[in-house]
């Protein structure tokens, strides 16, 4: 199932800091994130709301909010050249064409005034610079490609003609349109019902399978982590709080927080369990606001393991094959409280 | 490229009749598109304009008037006495003098072509007055078909025979109105004097523009984009004394006398007493000063005639005393009904007068109540004869041109003829009897004795209160030569340099 | 705990309420200087329009001989054509502007909130009113004030009337989109849902939140009002010419723009200060309340 | 389509039927009486009776409104009372200024406001920025005679670049017609051109907030096309919608405007027609302003196509 | 057997839309609930699962009169909601209260939360300011919220605290049905569960009985005891829980239980998708309105609505090929 793993990475990041300067204040929503991404290889970024993964997929592509947002510290490599300081002409060349993105939200992502044929004819003419017509036919390719029937019909249509899952796969052609070596998927399926949601993902797989493109997939759903993942990084209030292979994550989640979302999301609780569950763990309190971050571990609030110790921020800490947790507790064993 | 004279009138041309229109804009058109049968000079006496000559019997009773020769009008069509004889019959239904010449007549008849033979009822002195009458209700001479027109209904067709003809279909109202030169125009061969005398187009187009603010005017005749500026405001005077291409000279030769005009047939100004308190409470100088400051623009002069006039005297005139006006309103019986003063709000004489007047009247204990309204309401309003409390008026201000303010009989302002005379309705038998004897009276040493009678009694019953004489001033390029010195401005003889 | 809770019951509502609120209203301010800077500059305006007439002669009291004086020891600001001192006149016009100001201010905003919330809530009534709306809106507002007040004549009353008519359909139909967009609001379902009455469901839960958009409309038609009686008293329809308003002053003065520029121009100057600040408070305020809105139309 | 625009059509005549009603009322309404003006000064109560008579004034009030509606729905506007010139006429003569001034200043401020405005909103909270919101504000502040008058100061009086006043007639020329309204233009164009920066600007600050803005620029696209390509369509209803009702705005200003430049435009004949209560004027002229305003915005809502899609009609 | 709390009967609500020039293409219509019949068993929950646009939140909305229903009965207690008016209907939902999807949105941002949850009993007149003061304090402690909060405004708070605020508000009353639009789908993973827990409890203590909205099947297996599955418009299957998730008949709710991503990445499935997307409510397929996606669909499908048969007691399928399935 999984394709072949070039293991040389495509992209690496290295203690990636990234602030937005808000009329209150500055913020810091990314504090050290390092990872890499492997050649062929998919690596989700999960967290909850607000952890800062849409702000790393941004910062990836340097498209930081205008004025307000800023790579505070740490580099960005991808296939050798540090996009961190690359001038912007130089970026324009890489958007769309080496690094594409597809959006969390399929109906909002589109350009409505549009239609699909402009909008995915315009990246081939500009970074493969074909005509208009040479434009139309490779589209049309691409539209099939992603398995949108009537492929030619819908090249005059608009976004608003085309229901929720056909948008996402038009995004998902366009950001094929140049075969990127990275494709950066933000929550690509989480506005989706389920049914369609299954067959986005496995679409995805599938073209990644073929083309070899490194993924990131950004999510907060730990059951499609599972589903398309082969390493995961998992986000808490802007630092990564564990690093592992999807198989090891699951089979063996060491950051206390980790451990708390697998318990306390019912499915997953479920299916840990094995049987029916009378009650839901429960992670007490609720994801800290940017403003008023704890000043160690971002974490311990919430821990039911806290304790003086994690008043200092915990560094990330491998812990052997490739998993890596921050976590002052990570090796005892987890005690969590039943109730709030 | 032709030459093309362009004015900046004091007011918009609203309606083009000038027997049904009564305002000074449809008189200066008049004179601008006919002619008449007579005209004043620059002495004030009425000469034969469109006549050959004319004849009195010795009784004073019969006149006969001849046309000159080849006299047309715009249309081509000869002048004739049946012309005349329309014209004059449609003005007297209007005009207040026609009316009176019409009462004393007893015929009005073409004789032939050229001679038209007028018969009087009774001996009338002023024959000469009414058909040679320079201001509003002018006897302007029409087509006949034209004149046939009741004098209820507004003509619309501007055919007449004087110097310019009226393009009507370049007429925008209340912005422009264009004339071009009459080629066909015989002028008399006697030099022009005043109104009379030669009149001759020497530009091919007048066009009025008509500007409402004096500011766009004054920029535009420094601009060199208007020619005339009428009645500029005496206190833009200075700025254009400044100016090299423009001079500034008076509208007229008489100008204009200012009139506190009282109702007086509703509270308080019905009360005598009151209106005789105003008559100390006016200082003209105060008033004057107060519009204009070159002194050499306006006159404090001390009677209801204006002070050129040759009827002028100040019998019985008083100095201000404010202390005794108030006595005056204290003895009255005044009750405090508001004084509800119809105030003009565009800028200009009225507005200024108005506010001074108010300023004194508080002073000497009237209760005052300024209505600010602009100059269309304010003629509308003023044909009210309601109390106050009801949409009535207890005063206007305005200021009549000195034409209408020479002798007893053309008198706007001392007319006392109760409903018939001028908006504030005087009644005053005396007065009626005194102007109908001046009437009637050829001899002048005797009519001056009437005059002064009756301003004698005119300072009893108060019609209303001169607040002083002013002279109305155009600033005209320098370009322009030969301009008439006239009682009413008018705009024929001027020549333009190009 | 259970004392304290006897303290907070006890102690009067309302001026813990009023505490609470002007302690936030406080930090508001704290928060936006600009408005800060705006309320003081209208709070100074009001207190001279209040106290001018104690300090200083009598704005329309006539003096031929000081007429026309230009700005100096004697007259401060100058003298007008009647030789009225410019400055009482401008100091009473501020008076006259900050009353036209507040009362159109005040008479768009309830007349607009009623018709608005009528049309957004009475659907049947809806599409009458909004015709009727389109109708005024239709004419031009300078129009429609230079004829209303030619014809019901001038009076400061009927200034505001004027003023205010050609205003009221802006604000109806901004108060009624915003009173269609919070019926859509879950909390309007579920205030219906806990047995909240029509007249209740208004007043507590549409209204409040109708208030932001009201209050940033409001300064605009404060602002714009100030403005057209200014235009109305050039075009001679406004205050009557005795009341020392800006725009008579300036109306009065524009013939002596060249002679005597004082005339106009402090009065103008002063105009455009007032109106200047009131609409930068009212963009900030908009900012402020949502900072997408910015630049809204007015 | 057709169907739409033909219901809209319809759609405007009750609106306007509503200005018609409203304005005779307004009338009805005034303490003056026409009759008496129209008679004159030295008129006697029977002529002011025959005249009330003959304009059918001492008729029902309805009737006067249903007989009004039948010359309206004919195309008769009346007789002007003092020119006693037809109003169609009347409004013939003067359209032409107005008509080219209105359209001078829309060109005019859309040629400076759109790009201004786009500009703002691209940096927002930069002093080009700051700039133009400023300028905005003033534009608000500063009642449009004194804008007047100051261009007249410097541009006319001073450099002697335009004239003064007045009105230069297409027929002698476009460039000295234009040349004439220049400094009116721009006088009202500073009003109409601040109201269309500030939604200009509001409007691409919304769009450029927009996830496709984002899509767009991770495509690689440059700002300017993003700009211009992507952002300006979406923000496109707004402008135009400000564009239709700041006519009405637009429409007052001439008033003003006309009056100062002595233009013998529509908005001067207005304003002297209410001041002397030239009734038929004034109402013909109310409506006509209203009949314009409905006809740009019935055009702005179908323009609404042009610019979006999702609108169908 | 007792009778239900809540049941509802042949509900439908079409929502009419004009086609073509001048309405005259016909009156159109969104059929956005059509049909629909179930019951809610006192002191447990059903759960409505279904996709976006299916109608869900319509039949929330016409079980509370939020709008009018097209046709049916909803009995709450054996009472028809839907024929009231005016103050009965208003007493009558004391007894019915909503829990809603948007704890942003379904909270007025300008009263404090103690005004939020005092709010209906004011509406009712329930007692003295001092003792709905007093119950609004109970009810702060029964849903986990303190009593110090009792004057923060609505955006003072988290999004898990602020759907606290509107249980707390729903529970004012003592009500004895809650109907709960999606009350977790847009909250924090992390907080998912405290509300989870919270309905439960309440369900367990107050005996309540719920009508539990929901598309996460996940939630649904928690929280429910028999579950309803709607496809656009109409229910297709409704089973107790166990059975539901062991022996789901339908096509679809084997599609919707299938396209569920496993919980472990060594066990990835290989799935059957399904082909397609959801129609238009405007424009249902003839027949059995599933029929366009389903992979069992045949020439009868096309023609013939299938209608619900009860497969084995209380498991209720409208399918015409339950038998292959
Ligand atoms: N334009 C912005 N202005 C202000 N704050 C921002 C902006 N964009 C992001 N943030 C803040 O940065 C933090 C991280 O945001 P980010 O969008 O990366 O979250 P996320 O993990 O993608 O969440 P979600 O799952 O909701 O998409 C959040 O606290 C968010 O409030
Ligand atoms: N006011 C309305 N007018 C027309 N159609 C409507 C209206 N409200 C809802 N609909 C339609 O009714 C159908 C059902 O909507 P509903 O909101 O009940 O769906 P839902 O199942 O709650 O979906 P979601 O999971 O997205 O909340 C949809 O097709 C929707 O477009
Ligand atoms: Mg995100
Ligand atoms: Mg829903």
């Amino acid at each position: 199932m999984s394709p072949p793993v070039n293991s040389a990475p495509i992209l690496s990041v290295e203690n990636l800091s990234v602030s937005l300067s808000l009329p209150h204040g500055t913020m810091q929503v990314l504090r050290n994130l390092s990872f890499t991404v492997n050649h062929g290889e998919t690596l989700a970024l999960v967290g909850e709301s607000g952890c800062g993964k849409s702000i790393t997929a941004l910062a990836l592509l340097r498209l930081l909010p205008r004025r307000i947002g800023r790579i505070a510290a740490g580099r960005i490599l991808f296939d050798g050249t540090d996009l961190a300081t690359l001038d912007e002409p130089a970026m324009r060349q890489i958007r769309g064409n080496r690094i594409a993105m597809i959006f969390q939200e399929p109906m909002t992502s589109l350009n409505p005034v549009l239609t699909i044929g402009r909008q995915i004819g315009e990246v081939l003419r500009l970074h493969q610079g074909l005509t208009r017509h040479e434009a139309d036919e490779k589209t049309i390719r691409l539209l099939e490609r992603v398995r949108i029937p009537d492929a030619r019909r819908r090249l005059g249509q608009y976004p608003h003609q085309l229901s929720g899952g056909m948008r996402q796969r038009v995004m998902i052609a366009m950001a094929l349109a140049c075969s990127p070596q990275l494709l950066i998927a933000d929550e690509p399926t989480t506005a989706l019902d389920v049914t369609i949601q299954a067959q986005i993902l496995a679409l995805l797989d599938e073209i990644r399978a073929e083309t070899g493109t490194a993924v990131i997939m950004i999510t907060h759903d730990l059951g499609v982590v599972a589903e398309v993942a082969d390493r995961v990084v998992v986000l808490y209030a802007g630092r990564a709080a564990e690093q592992a292979t999807a198989a090891e994550l699951f089979a063996n989640p060491r950051h206390p927080y980790t451990r708390g979302l697998m318990e306390s999301v019912p499915h997953m609780a479920l299916h840990r369990s094995g049987q029916p569950v009378a009650r839901l763990q429960e992670i007490k309190g609720t994801v800290p606001s940017p403003f008023d971050m704890p000043p160690g571990c971002a974490f311990a609030p919430r821990c039911s393991l806290a304790d003086d110790a994690c008043a200092a921020v915990p560094a990330l800490q491998d812990s052997g094959g490739g998993h890596a947790v921050a976590c002052w507790h990570a090796a005892e064993p987890l005690l969590l409280k039943v109730g709030a | 490229q032709s030459n093309v004279l362009r004015i900046r009138p004091f007011g918009d041309l609203k309606g083009i009749d000038p027997v049904t229109n009564s305002d000074y804009m449809a008189r200066n058109h008049g004179y601008m598109i006919y002619d008449t049968l007579f005209a004043m000079d620059d002495k004030l006496q009425i000469k034969p304009q469109m006549l050959e000559k004319y004849d009195t019997s010795a009784d004073g009773l019969t006149w006969t008037f001849t046309l000159r020769d080849g006299l047309v009008f715009h249309d081509k069509q000869p002048v004739t006495s049946a012309d005349v004889v329309a014209s004059l019959k449609r003005w007297g239904q209007r005009d207040g003098l026609g009316q009176q010449l019409f009462a004393n007549t007893a015929s009005l008849e073409a004789v032939d072509a050229k001679t038209t033979k007028l018969v009087l009822k009774q001996k009338w002195g002023l024959v000469l007055d009414a058909l040679g009458k320079p201001s509003s209700g002018v006897p302007f001479i029409m087509p006949e078909r034209i004149a046939k027109l009741p004098a209820t209904e507004s003509l619309t067709d501007p055919v007449g025979s004087g110097p310019f003809i009226m393009k009507k279909d370049e007429w925008v109202p209340g912005s422009k109105v264009v004339y071009v030169k009459n080629p066909d125009y015989k002028p008399r061969s006697d030099a022009p004097s005043g109104m009379a005398g030669a009149k001759q187009a020497n530009v091919d187009r007048v066009e009025w523009l008509y500007m409402p603010d004096a500011q766009t005017a004054l920029n535009a005749l420094q601009a060199g984009e208007i020619d005339i500026f009428e009645e500029v405001p005496p206190d833009m005077l200075t700025l254009l004394s400044k100016n090299r291409k423009v001079k500034v000279a008076p509208q007229d030769s008489l100008g204009v006398q200012v009139v506190f005009r009282m109702n007086s047939i509703q509270p308080p100004f019905n009360n005598p007493k009151i209106r005789e308190a105003i008559r100390y409470m006016v200082d003209q100088n105060v008033f004057m000063r107060a519009y204009v400051d070159i002194p050499a623009l306006y006159k404090d002069c001390p009677s209801f005639y204006m002070c050129s006039s040759p009827y002028y005297t100040d019998a019985g005139w008083v100095k201000q005393d404010l202390a005794k006006a108030r006595q005056l309103v204290k003895e009255s019986g005044y009750d405090g009904t508001p004084v509800v003063v119809l105030h003009g709000t565009e800028a200009g004489i009225t507005n200024t007068f108005s506010s001074v007047a108010e300023q004194l009247m508080r002073d000497i204990g009237l209760k005052v109540d300024p209505q600010a309204m602009d100059w269309g309401t304010l003629t509308a309003r003023r044909t009210s004869k309601k109390p106050t409390s009801e949409g009535g008026w207890s005063l206007f201000i305005s200021a009549p041109t000195g034409a209408d303010m020479m002798d007893p009989l053309g008198h706007l302002g001392l007319r006392s003829n109760c409903d018939s005379s001028w908006f504030g309705w005087p009644c005053d038998e005396q007065i009626e009897k005194m102007r109908s004897e001046f009437a009637v009276t050829p001899d002048l040493a005797k009519r001056q004795d009437i005059a002064k009678a009756l301003q004698l009694r005119a300072n009893e019953v108060v019609p209303y209160v001169p607040l002083g004489q002013l002279h109305l001033v155009r600033g005209v390029s320098t370009s322009l030569t030969d301009i008439p010195r006239a009682a009413i401005p008018v705009y024929w003889n001027i020549k333009k340099a190009n | 705990m259970a004392l304290s809770d006897q303290t907070v019951e006890l102690s009067p509502g309302w001026l813990a309420l009023a505490l609470r609120r002007g302690a936030a209203f406080a930090g508001f301010l704290r928060r936006h200087p600009t408005i800060l800077f705006g309320l003081v500059v209208v709070l100074v305006a009001i207190s001279v329009a209040l106290l001018a007439p104690y300090l200083l002669p009598n704005p329309k009291a006539i003096n031929p001989i000081y007429r026309l004086r230009p700005p100096g020891e004697e007259f401060w600001f100058g003298t007008d054509h009647l030789g009225r001192s410019i400055l009482s006149r401008s100091l009473n016009g501020t008076r006259v502007s900050l009353a036209v100001g507040i009362l159109v201010a005040t008479v768009v905003t309830f007349a607009g909130v009623t018709i608005g919330l009528i049309s957004g809530f009475l659907r049947k009534l809806d599409s009458i009113v909004m015709r009727v709306m389109d109708g005024i809106m239709a004419i031009p507002g300078v129009l429609l004030a230079i004829a209303l007040m030619s014809l019901f004549g001038s009076s400061l009353q009927n200034v505001v009337i004027a003023i205010s008519i050609p205003e009221i359909p802006r604000m109806a139909r901004l108060v009624r989109s915003a009173v269609l967009s919070i019926r859509e609001q879950p909390y309007i379902d579920a205030a219906i849902t806990n047995g909240t009455k029509l007249p209740r469901l208004l007043e507590r839960h549409v209204l409040p939140n109708t208030m932001a958009p009201v209050l940033v409309q409001a300064t605009y038609v404060f602002a714009s009002a100030m403005i057209l009686e200014a235009v109305l008293s050039f075009l001679g329809a406004g205050t009557p010419p005795e009341v020392a308003s800006w725009g008579n002053m300036m109306a009065e003065g524009r013939q002596y723009l060249q002679r005597a520029p004082w005339m106009a121009a402090f009065p103008g100057i002063l105009l455009a200060v007032l109106v200047l600040t009131v609409n930068v408070v009212g963009d900030a305020l908009r900012d402020a309340i949502d900072p997408r809105l910015a630049g809204r139309q007015k | 389509m057709v169907g739409y625009v033909a219901r809209r059509i319809l759609a405007t005549i009750p609106v306007l039927g509503l200005v018609a009603v409203f304005v005779f009322f307004l009338l009805q309404l005034t303490p003056g009486d026409p009759a008496v003006v129209i008679a004159g000064d030295y008129a006697t109560t029977q002529q002011v009776e025959a005249i009330r008579q003959q304009l059918g004034l001492n008729r029902p009030m309805l009737e006067q409104l249903f007989s009004w509606f039948g010359r309206l729905a004919q195309g008769d506007l009346g007789t002007s009372i003092f020119s006693r010139l037809p109003v169609t006429s009347l409004i013939a003569q003067r359209i032409e200024p107005t008509l080219v001034l209105t359209l001078y200043t829309v060109v005019l401020s859309i040629a400076f406001a759109l790009p201004l405005g786009v500009l703002a909103a691209y940096r927002a909270g930069s002093w080009i920025d700051r700039a133009v919101m400023g300028f905005a504000v003033l534009g608000f502040s500063t009642p449009v005679f004194v804008i007047g008058f100051l261009l007249v100061y410097v541009f006319a009086l001073g450099l002697e670049w335009f004239p003064t006043q007045g009105y230069v007639p297409l027929a002698q020329g476009l460039f000295d017609s234009l040349r004439s309204l220049t400094l009116p233009a721009i006088t009202l164009a500073l009003l109409y051109a601040a109201l269309l920066a500030r939604v200009t600007r509001a409007s691409m600050l919304e769009v450029l907030a927009e996830d496709y803005v984002r899509t767009a620029h991770a495509k690689g696209l440059a700002p300017q096309p993003v700009l211009v390509g992507h952002a300006l369509k979406n923000a496109a209803v707004p402008i135009v919608t400000v564009v239709g009702v700041g006519i009405a705005a637009l429409l007052g200003g001439v008033v003003v405007t006309e009056t100062v430049f002595n233009i013998p435009g529509l908005g001067r004949l207005t304003a002297d027609a209410i001041m002397r209560r030239d009734y038929p004027v004034v109402q013909g002229l109310i409506l006509l302003f209203a009949a314009v305003y409905v006809v740009v915005n019935l055009l702005v809502d179908l323009s609404y196509m042009l610019f979006d899609p999702r609108i169908r009609l | 057997m007792v009778a239900p709390a809540l049941e509802v009967r042949d509900l439908v609500k079409h929502y009419p839309f004009r086609r073509g020039l001048f309405g005259r293409g016909g009156q159109g219509a969104v059929h956005a609930v059509d049909g629909v019949s179930f019951a809610v068993p006192r002191g447990e929950t059903l759960a409505l699962v279904g996709e976006s646009g299916c109608g869900k939140s319509t039949i929330a909305k016409l079980i509370l009169r939020l709008i009018e229903p097209t046709a049916g009965t909803v009995l709450l207690d054996g009472q028809d909601l839907a024929g009231m008016q005016g103050e009965t209907l208003r007493q009558a939902r004391q007894r019915i209260q909503m829990v809603f999807q948007d704890p942003f949105a379904s909270l007025n941002p300008r009263l404090s939360a103690a005004d939020i949850v005092g709010e209906p009993l004011v509406n009712y007149d329930h007692g003295t300011a001092m003792a709905r003061s007093a119950k609004v304090d109970a009810l702060f402690d029964r849903v986990g919220l303190a009593h110090h909060q009792r004057d923060r405004y609505p955006h003072q708070f988290s999004g898990g605290q602020r759907q606290r605020l509107g249980i707390a508000r729903a529970l004012a009353l003592n009500p004895s049905v809650v109907v709960a639009d999606e009350p977790v789908s847009a909250l924090d993973v992390s907080v998912q569960a405290q509300i989870l827990n919270l309905l439960a409890d309440l369900q367990r203590d107050l005996g309540l009985s719920y009508l539990f909205i929901s598309h996460d099947l996940g939630v649904v297996e928690y929280v429910s005891t028999t579950v309803a599955v709607m496809y656009l418009g109409a229910i297709v299957e409704v089973a107790p829980r166990q059975r539901f998730f062991s022996a789901a008949a339908h096509p679809y709710s084997r599609a919707l239980l299938d396209a569920v991503p496993s919980p472990d990445p060594a066990r990835r499935k290989r799935r059957s998708l399904l082909q397609g997307e959801v129609p238009s409510a405007s424009a249902l397929p003839s027949g059995c309105r599933f029929r366009t996606r389903c992979p069992k669909a045949t020439d009868l499908c096309a023609e013939v609505a299938p209608a619900a048969r009860e497969i084995v007691p209380q498991h209720f399928v409208a399918c015409h090929h339950i038998e292959t399935a």
